[in-house]
């Protein structure tokens, strides 16, 4: 899967595949946040690279689920992959009425309960679990179809992973981005505060999927830091299900087929005993 | 991502390296001037992020960028040989607008791009010449590629802050003098304080203002969302699918500073 | 202040110092966790280096409290820099028999309560504010010199420093390593599982320190990937008061020497305007 | 750390590798056979951690590495050229112990610390020259320094598991037969496999052997306690202040598996 954010809304995924490419590498397309209404995002910079790895603060800039539904979705759809949709709201009813509006229309959802870069609300779901089991029970009663919740990795993770399972999700995707900072310049100081992603924290998430998959029995998406077969491996290795690919879309586009590539020459046992990276 | 091995990587100025990379004529032949690529610097994973650069020249099948060295990339850049092979992606962005009866100013590195429209408007390929280029840059010492800009017969008038070359002061006076006698297009490409004076000036002479922008890019593709501009009237524009040349009087001017 | 675990315990640190440089340098040493029994420590492999980071599971290995009053701390003092003791233990008795034994003996404690490398105890002292209370109020009662606490960066860390300020602390250390799993092999699987250090971090703990200094009034000491003056001065930036050094002390034994130099150069204004790193 | 400028990297056998780093000579003089250097691959961060290696030889002011790709970081290092400037500490460890009538048993790569012990012995610099020296390969093609370790006048014999060059056969099936007739003191190096087979051997044959051991390591001297080595009766040596080389029986065995 590509994960969320890492693809944009899906204009010009074409421009780097072929649609037989996406269809053949790609189990499914999981869209950029998308809220109630439009957001600008945040102001720039939205980007930092810090050691093996990006710290980044878009804000969940995307055009609101309407103008989502009439101009982007279609397009999406057509390239004949499941398509998830990343949903992000501040109150339980926003994901009430996204989950709505998109009944019938899309294969699956992902709750977005963990962006470390919006001001209100957002992470702070992450760190209450009541408003978490009130959001997923909601949810499941208005959508039958995939459901899966991205946890942040910071907070009480395990408690909220088994408050998903609990309520009904059909999955966990472990995780979002790690809350992170830079310094931007020194004097006068101007810092980026952000959601750190990338090679540097797959070996905290690969932790996580660890302990998380020996807590539920629901999936565990893997996401973090994979940017080579040798990556996903591990995560399946550690006990997820599936992986998503984040930032390393941003550094090659077509990064998912030599991924997946590597994958299949790794399980055929091709180069069992490379561990070079 | 295209792979393409380093033919030419030399110091050309003061900080400022050459780069040839050899690469299918195909993939050539989409370059246009004002674009850019974004190059893997190496095989590992710091620095992570690939690099852009603005086309600066084609030669048969190379092609060349100009860069400045600043940062971590751009020193491990300067470290790689002949022979070595590069990843990049490409070519980015938007070309330049199709300009006639303009001129460039270019600030430092900001010089980069338009060897490129320099041979392309040669050719009469789609573009037009500049009449004339301002070019500006802190010493003689930083001055880069003058013998090959002035290759094309198209006046190059130079400055230099501490006047070891060319005009003393920045290259801003130089173009405020020439529009104050023939108001004419803008198109500029330097570092934010120059950008911003060229809006202030163009705005002053009633001309038509292109800028080309810089921002830190992570995908270059439009997927992250990662390069916007501010725009007036509480706008974005992406630098990476928009630009990176932008009108003066769409941008905000707090972007520049 | 060389932290905890990444110069031994001072055995031959003057192999690779002239003692001038040492007191021209280094402001505090921290010494390897030390506990009341000796440990062993894990058995191997204890590091795997991942993308820009390195995890580590030593478990402690140390010769005990006694051994090391006996013939470790002389030497470590004969450096002529504050010596901070790293205490480990697993119950509050355990901390409190070892403030007890190093009265008189040492500048400082520094309470470890975020080891993730052994099984009982340590990490989860980090989750659980009631006993980090009363271990910091009890050992207040006994120790009266420099009293740090060194948190873990997951758990409820905002909490923990709270507690630690309310009851007495005079500085918290932030932060020790982050859990983190590496896969050694893939058949059949093998893993470490150990604590993440390293400039991978940086943008994590950056942040960490960033908002607990803003939280509490008592001294923010930063650890976490500091390998250069920039590193160091980022971390000032952002609300420490003082730094530790970790890893980079395993990359190059005096970076220490290397790493002050260049923040007097940067905060001299030198070279105020480089950000590469 | 020092820094040295590489003065030869080239390819010897077949993923093998001979780095030669001009160093001062005054930190040259306290190098040991036995001993090694830690190499930080390159300035930036990834990899991390330098990687160590055993000294192969001395040449005046030269010393020499010969390593094996595995991974990241002696790919990288193999793409390093003439010219460029590496940081190293060392000598760090313990050097070889002072042998009379022995043996050497060297797997692949592990002929590499052998080259500088010869060379010392040959000068009669405290070092007691091998016996016969047994080494095996893979192939042919894996064997490295074949005529430069011919060049000391000491028995060099050779093994291929595919019986290319030499026996056919694993290296230890020589000692053996070697130990079997003249029991000797044996040092080794090599693959685990190898040096477990080796211990076995030497048990058998009731002769004192010596390993040359492997693990990661971080610092390399004796701050992080990462690399530590099972000894028997629960005991842990710490590979790079006590080792790299041990008797074998005071090893515990699972960590030779
Ligand atoms: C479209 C485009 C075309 C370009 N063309 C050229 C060209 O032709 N020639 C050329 O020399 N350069 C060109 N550049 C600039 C070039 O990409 C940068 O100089 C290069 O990426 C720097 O990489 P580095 O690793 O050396 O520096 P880095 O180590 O990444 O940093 C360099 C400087 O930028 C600062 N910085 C990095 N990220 C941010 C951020 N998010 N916010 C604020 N400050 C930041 C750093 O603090 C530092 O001061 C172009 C840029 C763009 C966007
Ligand atoms: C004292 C000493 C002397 C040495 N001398 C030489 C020499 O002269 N020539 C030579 O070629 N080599 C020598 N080596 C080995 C050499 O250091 C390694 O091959 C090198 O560090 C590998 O680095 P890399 O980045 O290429 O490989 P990496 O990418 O780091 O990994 C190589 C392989 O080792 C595995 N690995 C890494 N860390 C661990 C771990 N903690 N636990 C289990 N597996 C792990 C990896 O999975 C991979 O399969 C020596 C080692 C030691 C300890
Ligand atoms: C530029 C960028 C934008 C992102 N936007 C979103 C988003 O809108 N919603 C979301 O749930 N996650 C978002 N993420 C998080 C990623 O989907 C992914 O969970 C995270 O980056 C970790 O995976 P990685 O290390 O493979 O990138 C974004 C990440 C990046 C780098
Ligand atoms: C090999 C190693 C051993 C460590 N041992 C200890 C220890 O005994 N006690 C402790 O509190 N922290 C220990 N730490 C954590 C460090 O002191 C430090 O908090 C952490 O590594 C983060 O800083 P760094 O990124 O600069 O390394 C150890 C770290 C490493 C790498
Ligand atoms: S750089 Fe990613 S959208 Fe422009
Ligand atoms: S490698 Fe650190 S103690 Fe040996």
């Amino acid at each position: 899967m590509l994960a969320s954010g890492t693809w944009g809304l899906g204009e010009n995924l074409d421009n780097f595949f072929a649609l037989k490419e996406i269809k053949e590498n790609i189990g499914a397309l999981v869209t950029k946040g998308v809220s109630v209404n439009p957001r600008k995002g945040n102001l720039p910079p939205r980007i930092f690279e810090t050691p093996c790895g990006l710290i980044n603060s878009i804000g969940i800039e995307n055009p609101g689920i309407k103008e989502f539904k009439r101009n982007y979705l279609p397009r999406i759809k057509s390239y004949g992959v499941p398509v998830i949709v990343n949903l992000y709201g501040e109150e339980i009813e926003e994901f009430l009425e996204l989950s709505q509006e998109l009944r019938g229309e899309a294969d699956g959802l992902e709750l977005n309960i963990s962006c470390p870069n919006v001001k209100k609300g957002g992470l702070f779901f992450s760190y209450d679990s009541k408003t978490v089991s009130k959001l997923v029970k909601e949810v499941r009663e208005i959508w039958k179809d995939f459901l899966a919740v991205k946890l942040s990795p910071v907070g009480p993770v395990y408690e909220i992973a088994e408050i998903c399972e609990k309520y009904g999700a059909d999955a966990v995707v472990v995780a979002n981005t790690y809350p992170a900072l830079a310094v931007l310049e020194f004097k006068p100081l101007k810092i980026l505060q952000g959601g750190l992603s990338g090679p540097a924290i797959k070996p905290l998430t690969l932790r996580l999927v660890y302990e998380i998959s020996k807590k539920i029995r629901i999936p565990v998406i893997g996401c973090g830091g994979i940017v080579s077969g040798k990556d996903a491996l591990e995560y399946l290795l550690c006990g997820a299900k599936a992986f998503q690919v984040g930032t390393a879309n941003l550094i090659d586009p077509r990064v998912s087929i030599k991924i997946i590539k590597e994958l299949r020459d790794l399980k055929n046992g091709l180069c069992c005993k490379s561990n070079s990276s | 991502m295209y792979e393409g091995k380093i033919v030419f990587n030399k110091k050309e100025a003061k900080n400022i390296y050459l780069l040839g990379i050899e690469i299918p004529k195909n993939i050539l032949k989409k370059f246009q001037p004002g674009q850019f690529l974004k190059i893997k610097i190496n095989q590992r994973m710091d620095p992570l992020i690939p690099r852009p650069f603005t086309i600066h020249a084609i030669e048969e099948n190379i092609v060349y960028i100009l860069y400045q060295i600043v940062g971590k990339g751009t020193k491990s850049l300067s470290k790689l040989r002949k022979g070595e092979v590069l990843e990049f992606l490409g070519p980015l962005g938007k070309p330049f607008p199709k300009l006639k009866n303009y001129i460039i100013c270019a600030g430092g590195i900001g010089i980069a791009g338009f060897g490129f429209l320099l041979q392309k408007s040669a050719n009469k390929r789609n573009f037009y010449p500049p009449e004339t280029i301002f070019y500006g840059a802190r010493t003689k010492e930083e001055l880069a590629r003058l013998s090959f800009l002035k290759r094309f017969g198209i006046p190059v008038k130079i400055s230099t802050d501490d006047g070891s070359k060319g005009y003393r002061g920045f290259v801003t006076d130089m173009v405020e003098e020439e529009l104050k006698q023939t108001p004419r297009t803008v198109l500029a490409c330097g570092p934010k304080s120059m950008l911003k004076r060229v809006a202030e000036i163009g705005k002053k002479y009633k001309v038509k203002t292109y800028l080309v922008m810089e921002t830190f890019l992570a995908c270059g593709t439009g997927f992250c969302m990662g390069c916007v501009i501010p725009l007036k009237r509480g706008k974005y524009a992406h630098l990476c699918i928009d630009g990176p040349t932008f009108l003066a009087e769409e941008i905000a001017l707090e972007s520049l500073s």
